[in-house]
């Protein structure tokens, strides 16, 4: 969890950086959600508070036949 | 463009720093492999036994002295991929199954699952699915595999010099490995496969092919004479692939004829004087001619074949109208003799041996549909009839035999 | 050329949509139609062309209507504020999962089919490094990329054909009755949702030359049609439909037996490259298209702040989006197909449906 | 010399004011200041010419540029014997005379700028000075030794003309002119270089190339702040787009009747005066694989040996890094015949393929480095040694296997088959990327730098063209002439007007 962070981390520093260099200061708070979502996504990755995937929620919600074996 | 360069030389230091060896397993120097030409296969009590052969290669004139001393290995696990992986344990090179050529599959095995043993190697993404798969009858695969290989030949080529021997007489043929697989997977038709067998005497055999083959290798062992012989078949139920039954000799070729895998072949017939006349296959084919008749289903086999002279051992000027006739009505019998046998088969444990289903789906998909669902039991009714029409086209350079000169003048 | 700097032209655009096809064609065509439509499974890509090709026509009246406006441009333009928002949105959340989904399966087919000792990480994190050095040249270069993959990839294809012709056997490509016909029909249901032409409208404002895109659209159906049949024809003809049904790289092990003349063997070893590349040309193609809608989604000055992060993002998603291969097999015929056909052709033709009723637009514009 | 002493520190600094700066001196017209800039020079002549008694003019010229017989026969002759000059009393009457047409020469030029007259003497002028009027005559007296035309040493052409461009400026237009007698031909001239002051020529065909594209190059070319122009990257750099790149974007020949056919295509040739190649702009992949000789075979045989031509440079891009991958990664893709011998081959060879691969690989390129490079007197030496280390001993002595040799040398020969070598040198780069790529990852690694590959080319531009056209981002058009070559007849009809529409 701590590297995905950082990598998060570095990642945002640089853009940001690169926002206030280029002066395109009022995509920053689009710009945070998407930290905060990324962040969010690497907590799931490592967590796994639901203890399922997206694509176990996706098949149960349309009832797949994959969840029906013996 | 200055990021490629950046690029190129971030992924160039870290490739000389760490050699990327930590990150990315799987890399296999080609000469760390040990290629496996031939598996065999044998039920060992609960265990499978997995023999494994290198095809050996003709190396530097050096080191041809240590190239022979590793000839097969021998492993033993519960399924066949624990077998497999018990190689790695004392070998010294990694085992490699991408170019596995033949799978011998001992009889026993083959009579228990045969479905199982052959999984490993259709699933494996590294595995050819053109390898071919052979029954060894009566005989343990590690001891044919022992057989050639301690004679000093190859056995890997060995099988490939008797599946196109085997093309001569048409008593067996080649099967690839998806083949078997599909018509395993298939549940309306029975697998077929390929049968080899050992044997000890030699005289008793008329092929000409593999006793010439043999002959080599049979030199220096002079107590007992073994060797292999491709012939025949053996069937697998259709439901649950076991093993029903084996064929050989006059009734394997009988399959083949059904089958279209004649490509030559002996008929002996006699002349009038009972003296005998030689005949060579030249071609065959065999329409499966399904018919439907108030859900009354008939099949019938058609046959068309074509021979040539190639001996004759009489007197007897045999070129005339009336003696060629009764040579093909010899000939026919004979044929439909042994397909008539097949058919005897087929009728005894009630299997379809030769994709019947597949005809008649084609012919008649609608009907197909109906009947599938309970297709042995339609089978079990299916009344089969056998049509031969042969013809005996030409002989080669000489005409009449020597001797027919001298009847003549007497 | 030198006038349109920043822009492609509609046959370039169309060429990319061409190669977006070939990855999920080669993937799946063949074993999903021949799960229902069996032996008559190659007659499907003519069935699903007909839909198609009355797809193209619609698409072709939006664009026309809208010339140089971006799909999420005409989306506001049709409907009110808030419904655009919404259905941009969606499309938002879907492509990302499509690319994910896209992302995770291309990495977990190396891994099935020739690396199995490799950890999996590395291919999705080499593609999305390479994916976001490579997008910040902007679609100029993409769509160059493109036709230069595309003229490779059929190459390959077609070669790869020519070896797979004397191996067919016409008897697992036969019967075809009238009993065919509901198994194609539904077959063809799987079929259309190959057809990504949709979301590369997210940057139609970069299009030039939009008169040709039914001219040129017809030209890539046909492609398209050539390719999945002959796909499906090759692999079903080799092995029968039972065997490719049951497999999940059905082209592959069609291929896998191809041997030239019974020396030369091992093509899939250039399966396996075109693959790759056809791979990361869709990825990246539909992660431009992401980053437009975002831009246009949050009034973005410009994206190009947002490309590392959304794909830290990605790489994410396609661990949380499945556990193992096969629930992303599974994945992909009960889910991924019906949500491509809802984003693909049932949103779009109620949005042209609703532009035609306000008069946004008009049939006669081309 | 009184004078150099006098001035000799002011005009050093005079003389690196007029190459740092470009400046205009100002010094007043008369022989001291020629000789103040000329001062180490001894190619440079100054003559004192008595005409009578009364009267003395300077002659200014450099040996070697001028020519001395034509300066002796109509300048310093007539000046020195004939009576008109000699019965002239003050220079006010010897300028009316010259004026006049008494000094019968094609070229003169009457001038009190000092500036201009150093230039003009720099190019083969001799400068007439008067000493009280302070004004000069120049008369066009160019006239110094150059190289005949030859036949070209590397184009080779077994039907096309035999003639190459030479150092000479003006011989060149000259060839281009006899080749192609239209006013259509423009050829404007810019001069190029603080200090060499190098002549350098833009050509093409009004009508035909883009408009646009001759702007921008002249902008292009009048940018370039260089002190010299001896080098043609000197230009090359400053005119293209990318310059992170080992692919080349400048196309080069040697040969006019090349040169004039680019031209007919629409494109822009430029000359450079003291070098004998031309170089042709814009140019795409395409050009790097056609030969002028391909213009000059039968079109069905021509179009198949092109198409080999893209497959062998494709063989000589991927094989070794191929073979690299299906060797330590993906053994079941050999063929099984192949994989033994490969194995029965790699027995003993101490290193792992791809180093085997990449040493040899240098190794080639080692050879052609040491044969373009050795004395000629001792070059045989090279293929010898070469032979030797690359065949048999390196085998024998177990440091590269055969199979290995096979491979690199296949590739290596196929590169020698790109007709452009700059741009063989720049896929033998991408071969070894592409071998170390695929050492570390196998076929994955392989295709990842082929992507890298098509990214590169795909962003690259040269003069805002494509570097890819036709095969992308032309729509298609102009394409027929990239693999396949078509007959004349049907090129014929398209070429000038299809041509401008192409280019607009």
């Amino acid at each position: 969890m701590l590297k995905y962070i950082m990598i998060i981390g570095a990642i945002s520093i640089y853009e940001i950086y690169m926002m206030v260099k280029k002066r395109q200061m009022k995509d920053f708070n689009a710009f945070l959600i998407f930290v905060l979502i990324a962040l969010l996504a690497s907590y799931i990755h490592v967590h796994d508070p639901f203890d399922a995937s997206l694509s176990e929620l996706l098949l149960k919600l349309v009832k797949s036949e994959y969840f029906k074996g013996g | 463009m200055i990021r490629t360069i950046t690029l190129t030389l971030f992924v160039f230091i870290l490739y000389v720093a760490t050699g990327l060896e930590t990150l990315v397993g799987g890399r296999m120097d080609i000469s760390d492999a040990f290629y496996i030409a031939t598996v065999g296969l044998d039920k060992e009590d609960d265990e499978i036994q997995m023999t494994i052969v290198t095809k050996q290669y003709s190396p530097k004139e050096e080191t041809s002295q240590i190239a022979k001393q590793d000839k097969y290995f021998v492993s033993v696990g519960r399924d066949v991929f624990e077998a497999a992986r018990n190689f790695n344990s004392f070998m010294d090179k990694e085992t490699f199954w991408g170019h596995v050529s033949y799978i011998l599959v001992s009889e026993n095995l083959a009579q228990k699952d045969i479905d199982s043993a052959l999984d490993f190697f259709v699933r494996d993404h590294e595995h050819k699915l053109t390898s071919n798969v052979l029954v060894i009858k009566d005989a343990r695969a590690e001891e044919a595999i022992k057989l050639v290989t301690d004679s000093g030949e190859d056995i890997t080529t060995k099988l490939k010099v008797l599946s196109k021997g085997v093309g001569a007489l048409s008593i067996s043929s080649e099967l690839p490995l998806i083949d078997a697989f599909n018509k395993i997977n298939n549940k309306y038709c029975s697998c077929y496969i390929p049968t080899l067998k050992i044997v000890e005497d030699q005289k008793d055999e008329p092929e000409e092919e593999t006793k010439e083959a043999s002959n080599t290798e049979n030199e220096k062992t002079d107590e007992k004479t073994k060797r292999l012989v491709l012939e025949g078949y053996v069937f697998f139920d259709q439901d649950d692939a076991k093993l029903l039954c084996s064929i050989e000799g006059g009734t394997a070729r009988g399959f083949n004829f059904i089958i279209n895998k004649i490509k030559s072949g002996v008929i002996v017939v006699k002349d009038p004087d009972g003296e005998y006349v030689n005949l060579e296959i030249i071609d065959s084919k065999t329409e499966i001619i399904p018919k439907i008749e108030d859900d009354k289903i008939t099949v019938k086999l058609k046959t068309k074949m074509n021979s040539n002279i190639s001996e004759i051992h009489g007197e007897v000027d045999i070129f005339k109208a009336d003696i060629i006739e009764g040579l093909v009505n010899q000939q026919n019998d004979i044929i439909k003799a042994e397909m008539q046998s097949v058919i005897g088969l087929v009728k005894e444990y009630n299997s379809d041996l030769f994709d019947l289903s597949s005809v008649i789906n084609h012919k008649y998909p609608k009907k197909w549909d109906k009947i599938k669902d309970n297709w042995r039991e339609v089978f079990k009714d299916i009344k089969f009839e056998i049509e031969v029409e042969s013809k005996i086209n030409r002989t080669y350079s000489i005409k009449k035999p020597a001797l027919s000169r001298e009847k003549e003048k007497k | 050329m030198v006038k349109n700097k920043g822009k492609i032209s509609v046959r370039q655009a169309l060429t990319l949509f061409a190669i977006l096809t070939i990855t999920p064609t080669v993937r799946f065509a063949a074993s999903s139609t021949a799960l229902i439509a069996k032996q008559a499974a190659w007659l499907v890509p003519t069935v699903t062309a007909v839909f198609l090709f009355l797809m193209l026509y619609i698409l072709n009246i939006l664009l026309q209507g809208y010339k140089n406006k971006s799909f999420t441009e005409m989306i506001y333009d049709i409907t009110s504020k808030f419904w655009g928002n919404l259905i941009i949105f969606l499309y938002l959340v879907w492509i990302t999962i499509l690319i994910a989904f896209y992302l995770r399966f291309y990495s977990e087919r190396l891994v099935t089919s020739i690396y199995p000792n490799v950890k999996i990480d590395i291919f999705t994190i080499s593609m999305l490094i390479l994916i976001g050095f490579i997008i910040r040249n902007g679609i100029v270069v993409i769509a160059r990329m493109g036709e230069i993959s595309f003229i490779l990839i059929s190459i390959v294809i077609l070669v790869l054909m020519i070896f797979m012709i004397p191996t067919i056997k016409i008897n697992n490509l036969l019967p075809i009755s009238y009993l065919d016909i509901m198994p194609t029909l539904k077959a063809s249901f799987s079929g259309a949702a190959l057809f990504y032409v949709i979301y590369l409208f997210f940057f139609a404002h970069e299009f030039t030359h939009q008169e040709e895109f039914f001219k040129y659209g017809k030209l890539t159906l046909l492609f398209i049609w050539l390719i999945n049949t002959v796909i499906i024809l090759a692999s079903i003809g080799n092995l029968g439909h039972a065997i490719i049904s049951r497999s999940p790289l059905s082209f592959l092990i069609a291929v896998k037996q191809v041997t030239l003349l019974g020396v030369v063997s091992g093509f899939e070893s250039i399966l396996v490259a075109t693959w790759i590349i056809s791979d990361f040309i869709m990825i990246l193609v539909l992660t431009y298209s992401v980053l437009n809608i975002i831009k246009s989604l949050f009034k973005l000055s410009s994206y190009n702040s947002f490309i590392n992060i959304f794909l830290v993002f990605l790489f994410f998603i396609s661990w949380i989006l499945a556990n193992n291969v096969f629930e992303l097999q599974t994945l992909s015929v009960d889910v991924v197909v019906s949500g491509n056909i809802i984003m693909q052709f049932i949103l779009p033709i109620i949005i042209v449906v609703i532009a035609l009723i306000r008069k946004k637009i008009n049939i006669k514009t081309n | 010399m009184i004078t150099l002493s006098k001035v000799g520190d002011e005009m050093k600094k005079i003389r690196t004011d007029i190459i740092n700066l470009n400046k205009k001196v100002d010094l007043p017209m008369e022989v001291e200041s020629f000789k103040g800039l000329f001062a180490n020079s001894h190619d440079c002549v100054f003559t004192e010419v008595m005409i009578n008694k009364e009267l003395t003019v300077h002659l200014v010229f450099v040996d070697g540029l001028a020519n001395c017989t034509n300066v002796m026969d109509f300048i310093l002759k007539p000046l020195t014997t004939l009576e008109k000059f000699t019965n002239i009393k003050d220079e006010k009457k010897l300028i009316d005379v010259i004026k006049g047409g008494s000094l019968y020469y094609i070229s003169v030029k009457e001038t009190n700028d000092v500036n201009l007259a150093v230039e003009l003497l720099l190019m083969g002028t001799a400068v007439l000075i008067l000493k009280e009027a302070k004004i000069a005559f120049l008369f066009e007296t160019r006239g110094f030794e150059s190289r005949s035309i030859q036949v070209p040493t590397e184009e080779t052409s077994l039907k096309g003309s035999k003639d190459a461009f030479v150092e000479t400026l003006r011989t060149n237009t000259a060839m281009l002119r006899r080749k192609m007698r239209t006013p259509d031909l423009v050829i404007e001239e810019l001069i190029v270089g603080k200090v060499s002051k190098t002549k350098v020529s833009v050509s093409y065909i009004d009508g035909i190339a883009n408009d646009q594209l001759v702007k921008s190059l002249r902008e292009r070319l009048k940018k370039i702040e260089t002190d010299q122009v001896l080098f043609t990257t000197v230009i090359e750099e400053e005119i293209i787009d990318s310059q992170y790149t080992p692919f080349p974007q400048v196309e080069y020949t040697e040969k006019p009747d090349k040169f004039c056919s680019a031209l007919l295509e629409g494109r822009i040739g430029i000359i450079i005066d003291g070098i004998p190649f031309t170089m042709i702009i814009p140019t795409s992949i395409v050009n790097f694989f056609q030969t002028t000789d391909d213009y000059s075979h039968n079109y069905i045989v021509v179009s198949i040996i092109r198409g080999i031509r893209y497959l062998l440079a494709a063989v000589a891009l991927i094989v070794p890094a191929f073979y690299v991958a299906i060797t330590s990664f993906h053994l079941e893709m050999i063929p099984e015949g192949l994989a033994l011998s490969v194995i029965s081959t790699e027995k003993g060879v101490p290193f792992p393929i791809f180093i085997e691969c990449i040493l040899l690989s240098i190794a080639f390129q080692t050879l052609i480095e040491a044969g373009a490079r050795i004395w000629s007197s001792i070059g045989g030496m090279v293929s010898l040694v070469g032979a030797l280390i690359v065949g048999e001993a390196a085998i024998t002595a177990n440091f590269i296997s055969p199979g290995v040799v096979v491979v690199v040398a296949a590739a290596a020969i196929a590169n020698y088959t790109i007709p452009n070598k700059d741009f063989a040198f720049a896929i033998w780069i991408w071969e070894i990327i592409l071998i170390l790529l695929s050492s570390v990852i196998g076929l994955y690694g392989m295709v990842i730098g082929i992507i890298l590959l098509i990214h590169h080319w795909a962003q690259m531009e040269v003069m805002g063209e494509p570097y890819l056209a036709p095969f992308a981002a032309t729509d298609g058009r102009n394409s027929k002439d990239a693999i396949i070559r078509s007959l004349f007849v049907f090129k014929k009809k398209e070429s000038l007007d299809e041509q401008s529409k192409i280019n607009e």
